[in-house]
């Protein structure tokens, strides 16, 4: 840590702080100093640049940009800021691309969104946004969107006629003689879901792969500036469905930390209790997704069995099954009612009995073995390259866990283990997701044992303890909050004026996004039959791709 | 003669498969329907790998609208007769998702459906219920909604 | 002339098939969902007995979409011609006791050829459908059934060269205990190579669903769609039939013979198949290749030559 | 290798003897009933204080409030249950006690209704309140009014009365006449 700051007050700064335990704040004076100060750090150990975010100040005329960079190995995080001019023509600023592979597409995002412009980037074209957006940039404050809703049947008008241009211009550049051909995969391919791989190939062999995002792009960092602090939580908990209450803790804690509040220990067991089991239920889909990308839909149908009661437990709980909107600052929403554990521990029963079953049919089945035992191996360079996280990382043997490393919640007080698998192949990845998938329900264990053995000893109150008041209004604040999410870590960047009763600025950098840019890293010069069983191993969802 | 047709119009009613098409969040509880613990398969649904051989197309919650194209496009290519399910809120109004731009606040309206399902998302067995008044309105012969009106008629695709 | 009729729309005809089909679906939806934990369609007729008859009965009055850009006769006849195709080896198999429709010395290899051809239809199928996907199906099928074949082929003349014949009648008479035991490697061959034709996981690499949406299945709807349908499991009967008659012993039980014991064989390999459907993801396409040369032709041949050997050892001398 | 995949197959097989969940017909019935469902909302418009905070937390919209003619207390939710999200914030806002006035745990989860966007935009949850009460709130409000009226008046007549008496007049009596109970109050 005092060697990044060494590097960092080598540089013209307006402030260099420690922030949490791990992370060091600093805010350059000058943006001409960002690209030499981020070799330097690369050369130090900081490999890996987790996002890009800018924020709009409009009444200060400034953006300021904030990068996040991050060493999985020795777990120290720097936060840098930098000042831009807003102004279309002087906002620009030199791309961290070619240093950091993994600001390539945070980048774009940026750009697209609020028009930054990266010098030397390799490949500076908008994603995510659809057609009508293009040219505009939707995230800045001062952008009109109701005068852009006035339009919808031009703007509609706008996206048809880009989709059927590039329907009719997709192989234009292809050389007609030869057998290469453009495969759209997507958006109504039963493997892919609302995304779109543009695959370049000669017959069976995979050339490039160019993925289309933002099919379910719902502008959810713009949407949740538009409702208060407890609302948001809606549209939060909407990064994905798969896992919602691991994403509404990360934005909760950011709010905690601006309102300095504390919360409860009850509540932050339930914060762990709930979102074990929403992890449970994600992992469950994402080993029978695995599966059915191989054309074995067994494994899906037998887990769904089992996710089914660690729902209904949910739904005791919050009174819905995956929109439990369960999370609220300040605590959990609810209080806890101890029958409901009942439902947990035949949930956990359930799960004891059928997982020797799953193991014996399925995880040590030696087609799949054979099938993806060397397909799309990431080594754990790459993953500290390209910014990787969660199961991803870990099956690259890279030990990188958020609730180990920067304990949230009560998962400090748990003795948690980094599980990793070595090699990096799909298997692995497989492998990682339910080895993970048992490590969540032995924290379900403890932390269901752990609240059970403090009710009973009075210390904590089930039905009072769940929550603290957050004042409506928050003060002019700053504050990012790192979780642990299904799919790998979630980074949420919260910013509020003074007295402000919405968000000012909430940045998600969600996992997906860095995974989906490795597909065509990992698809070249493979066949088309690798591509369903990689895109299933990298656990990719389409919610919190396109956010 | 009657008899014949009659039995065909029942069968029409009793075999509804559906085009693999997800278009947002409502799509998971779907794959909840398909389990084992709801098994919409009990019913008679089944679905299908592409839209050629499907019956109902599901407007599985959010229509984003980068996805509208294709959802226009893939109704179209679904043969007749045809009928439309919108569940969840998004498909009314954009849902949750009401005050952002990027998602088509009428999917209805362009695309009519034969019947709505309300929540967000809607729990398996009322999505296995609506499925059941499309059963209903196909054996009392009501045409379907999409093929009356609509905006989708006047949009290209 | 009431006779032929009878046994060419009735008994082993069309009929007789079209029930076995409709019913090898249902079976198969309900043996699926068995394994799936499931239940399968169960409320329309006594454990929804009735619900592919009203699928596919649906499927016949479904508007047929042809797309724009094909050959309309190409993509229109192809799937008439691979149900007919699919329900002739009906016509060589030995049902019952003396109940065999063509009784041809060359039976076994009408219905080897029936059953090779069939790939070939579909391969055009997907030809003819102007898709990307169709058309990488089509390939894939060609390439599948091609390697797949030749072992089918040589494991299917395992009885032929044992028994001396290639009539059909005349296997299933001289079959016995003992020659199941002889025939059981070619059995097995047999039946991996019937996986790869009839494209089951986990060779299932052609409608692949996952990856080339649904092989040369994606263009056809409707009746078109139907009677591929129809052919795709006229050809699983054929070809659970001709295991049964080649190395089963048809109708030959344990103390009486009787079409039942026919009917018990087929829904063993029944089973047996979709078990494994349960239970084993798919491979790819050069694994399936190299599996098919590298494993299935060698050990297909030996079979033959083991096949040698024990009738020069035991039946030579009997 | 081959009798490992057979091994594998003939488990798979064991699932035969497992009894499906899918048990009950859930047309009819649902698969698991949580006391705390946030189905279709209820609306107790005799305990409802009015104070909008259902409205005013609603992150998506779907209520809006009933106006009712008489004066206090007179709006009353209703929900679109087309567009509610069904996340339960108006009922944990509600600050009726001991019921809250708004209630979804519990309620209905099957809430279908045709597609056309028409049969959608008039999808709700209607508070339906009767005539009667309406009358009945009217009359207290009025019965109320008057009776405030009366004692100002009877306040005003006193406190003059007062000062006539300390002024050493003549006291005299107040008249008051009630006012027509059903006139223009419905307006």
């Amino acid at each position: 840590m005092e060697n990044v700051r060494k590097i960092i007050e080598n540089f013209t700064c307006e402030y260099v702080e420690n922030y949490k335990k791990t992370w060091l704040k600093a805010k350059l004076s000058s943006k001409d100093d960002l690209l030499n100060l981020s070799e330097a750090i690369k050369k130090e150990g900081l490999r890996s640049l987790s996002t890009v975010s800018p924020t709009d100040f409009l009444e200060d005329n400034i953006m300021e940009m904030n990068y996040f960079f991050e060493d999985l190995d020795t777990k120290r995080n720097l936060w840098l800021k930098v000042d831009l001019p807003r102004d279309k023509e002087g906002c620009k600023i030199e791309s961290l691309t070619p240093l950091f592979a993994s600001a390539n597409w945070h980048e774009r995002e940026a750009f697209s969104m609020f028009g930054v412009q990266f010098l030397n980037h390799p490949d500076l074209r908008e994603i995510i946004k659809s057609e009508d957006f293009k040219g505009v940039y939707p995230f800045r404050k001062d952008f009109d969107w109701d005068a852009h809703e006035k339009n919808q049947t031009q703007n509609i008008q706008q996206i048809v006629d880009a989709f059927k241009k590039e329907q009719n211009e997709n192989e234009k550049d292809l050389d007609p003689d030869s057998s290469e051909t453009i495969l759209n995969w997507g958006p109504t391919h039963p493997a892919s879901g609302p995304i779109r791989l543009r695959v370049h190939c000669d017959g069976e062999e995979v050339i490039s792969i160019d993925p289309d995002i933002g099919y379910v792009w719902r502008a959810l960092e713009h949407l949740v500036t538009k409702k208060d602090f407890v609302g948001a939580i809606v549209a939060v908990e909407r990064l994905c469905f798969m896992d919602n209450i691991n994403s509404m803790v990360g934005y909760c804690m950011a709010v905690e930390e601006i309102a300095e509040v504390e919360i409860t220990p009850f509540a932050s067991w339930m914060r762990v209790l709930l979102g074990e089991v929403a992890r449970v239920s994600s992992h469950f889909m994402g080993l029978g997704g695995f599966f059915n990308n191989m054309g074995l839909h067994t494994l899906g149908m037998w887990n769904m069995d089992t996710r089914e009661f660690f729902l209904d437990f949910l739904e005791s709980y919050s009174g819905a099954r995956i929109a439990t909107a369960s999370i609220e600052p300040g605590g959990v929403r609810y209080g806890l009612d101890m029958s409901m554990f009942d439902e947990l521990q035949k949930a956990l029963d359930k799960f004891d009995n059928s997982v020797g079953e799953v193991e014996a049919v399925f995880v040590k089945n030696p087609t799949m073995k054979l099938r993806s035992d060397n397909v799309g191996i990431l080594t754990k360079e790459e993953v500290h390259e390209f910014g990787l996280s969660g199961i991803v990382a870990r099956a690259s043997g890279v030990k990188t866990d958020i609730r180990i490393d920067e304990p949230y919640a009560a998962y400090g007080e748990l003795d948690l283990e980094y599980i990793t698998q070595e090699k990096g192949s799909a298997k692995d990845r497989f492998m990682m997701l339910f080895l993970d998938l048992k490590q969540s329900v032995e924290i379900i264990k403890k932390a269901k044992a752990h609240i059970e053995k403090a009710v009973a000893d009075a210390k904590m109150n089930p039905t009072k303890d769940h929550m603290v008041k957050v004042p409506k209004k928050l003060p002019k604040g700053e504050a990012i909050s790192r979780v642990e999410w299904a799919r790998g870590e979630v980074l949420m960047h919260l910013v509020t004026e003074e007295k402000a009763k919405t968000p000012y600025r909430l940045k998600m950098r969600a996992p997906s996004f860095n995974h989906t840019m490795m597909l065509n890293h990992l698809l070249k010069g493979q066949t088309l039959a690798d591509i369903p069983l990689i895109f299933g191993s990298l656990y990719i969802c389409q919610g919190d791709l396109d956010r | 003669m009657l008899k014949i047709l009659d039995f065909f119009d029942y069968a029409k009613s009793e075999s509804l498969w559906m085009a693999h098409f997800c278009t947002g969040c409502c799509s998971l509880e779907m794959a909840a329907a398909m389990g084992p613990r709801y098994d919409w398969e009990r019913y008679g649904y089944l679905p299908t790998p592409t839209p050629r051989q499907a019956d109902v197309l599901m407007i599985t919650g959010l229509v984003s609208k980068k996805i509208l194209p294709a959802l226009l496009r893939t109704y179209a290519q679904m043969p007749e007769p045809k009928y439309v399910v919108a569940m969840g809120a998004c498909s009314f109004d954009g849902g949750p998702y009401n005050d952002s731009l990027s998602v088509i606040k009428n999917p209805t309206e362009i695309l009519p459906a034969d019947v709505f399902i309300a929540g967000c998302p809607p729990k398996p067995e009322a999505i296995i219920e609506g499925l059941e008044q499309v059963k209903q309105k196909i054996k009392n012969g009501e045409p379907s909604a999409a093929s009356q009106g609509g905006l989708w008629k006047e949009m290209e695709f | 002339m009431i006779d032929t009729l009878f046994s060419a729309f009735v008994f082993p005809g069309l009929l007789y098939v079209l029930v076995w089909t409709v019913g090898l679906f249902w079976f198969f939806r309900k043996f699926m969902a068995a394994l799936h934990k499931r239940v399968g369609p169960s409320f329309n007729g006594k454990a929804g007995s009735y619900q592919t008859l009203f699928d596919l009965s649906k499927l016949l009055t479904k508007e047929s979409i042809t797309p724009d850009g094909v050959n309309p006769y190409l993509f229109s006849i192809m799937p008439l011609l691979a149900v007919i195709i699919a329900m002739l080896p009906a016509a060589f198999i030995p049902w019952m006791d003396g109940l065999v429709v063509v009784d041809s010395d060359y039976g076994l290899l009408a219905l080897v050829i029936l059953i090779g051809i069939e790939p070939f239809l579909l391969f055009l199928t997907g030809f003819g459908s102007n898709n990307k996907y169709s058309f990488l199906g089509g390939v894939r099928i060609l390439t599948q059934s091609i390697s797949m074949e030749t072992a089918f082929f040589l494991s299917a003349l395992s009885p032929a060269l044992l028994f001396g014949t290639m009539n059909l009648t005349q296997i299933v008479e001289q079959s016995s205990w003992f020659s199941f035991l002889i025939l059981f490697p070619g059995l097995a061959m047999y039946f991996v190579a019937l996986l790869g034709l009839l494209e089951q996981p986990p060779f299932n690499i052609p409608d692949a669903e996952q990856e080339i949406v649904y092989g040369f299945y994606t263009e056809y709807s409707g009746t078109n769609y139907f009677l591929l349908k129809l052919a795709e499991f006229a050809e699983f009967m054929a070809v659970f039939a001709g295991a049964t008659a080649l190395f089963l012993g048809a109708y030959k039980g344990i103390f009486f013979d009787s079409y039942f014991f026919f009917f018990m064989k087929m829904l063993g390999i029944a089973m047996l198949m979709m078990t494994i459907r349960a239970a084993t993801p798919r491979i790819t396409l050069a694994q399936m290749l190299s599996f098919s040369w590298k494993y299935m032709v060698p050990l297909a041949l030996l079979n033959l030559a083991w096949v040698l050997f024990a009738k020069s050892l035991w039946f030579m001398g009997a | 290798m081959i009798l490992q995949i057979l091994n594998r197959t003939l488990r798979v097989a064991k699932a035969l003897m497992t009894p499906s969940p899918a048990n009950k017909d859930v047309r009819y019935e649902a698969m698991h009933n949580p006391s705390r469902y946030r189905g279709e909302h209820r609306v107790d418009y005799e305990t409802c204080i009015g104070c909008d905070s259902c409205n005013k937390i609603c992150p998506t919209h779907a209520i809006t409030m009933k106006k009712f003619p008489f004066k206090k207390q007179n709006i009353v939710p209703e929900v679109s249950l087309s567009v509610c999200i069904f996340c339960g914030l108006c009922e944990d806002v509600c600050p009726t006690k001991p019921e809250k006035s708004i209630i979804l745990s519990g309620g209905r989860y099957d809430m279908l209704s045709g597609g056309w966007h028409e049969d959608q935009n008039d999808f709700w949850v209607h508070t339906d309140v009767p005539q009667s009460y309406i009358d009945s709130r009217l009359e207290d409000e009025e019965a109320t009014r008057v009776k405030k009226e009366l004692a100002t008046k009877k306040k005003v007549a006193e406190a003059e009365a007062k000062k006539k008496a300390e002024a050493g007049e003549e006291i005299k009596k107040v008249e008051t006449t009630l006012p027509d109970f059903n006139k223009g109050v419905l307006e």
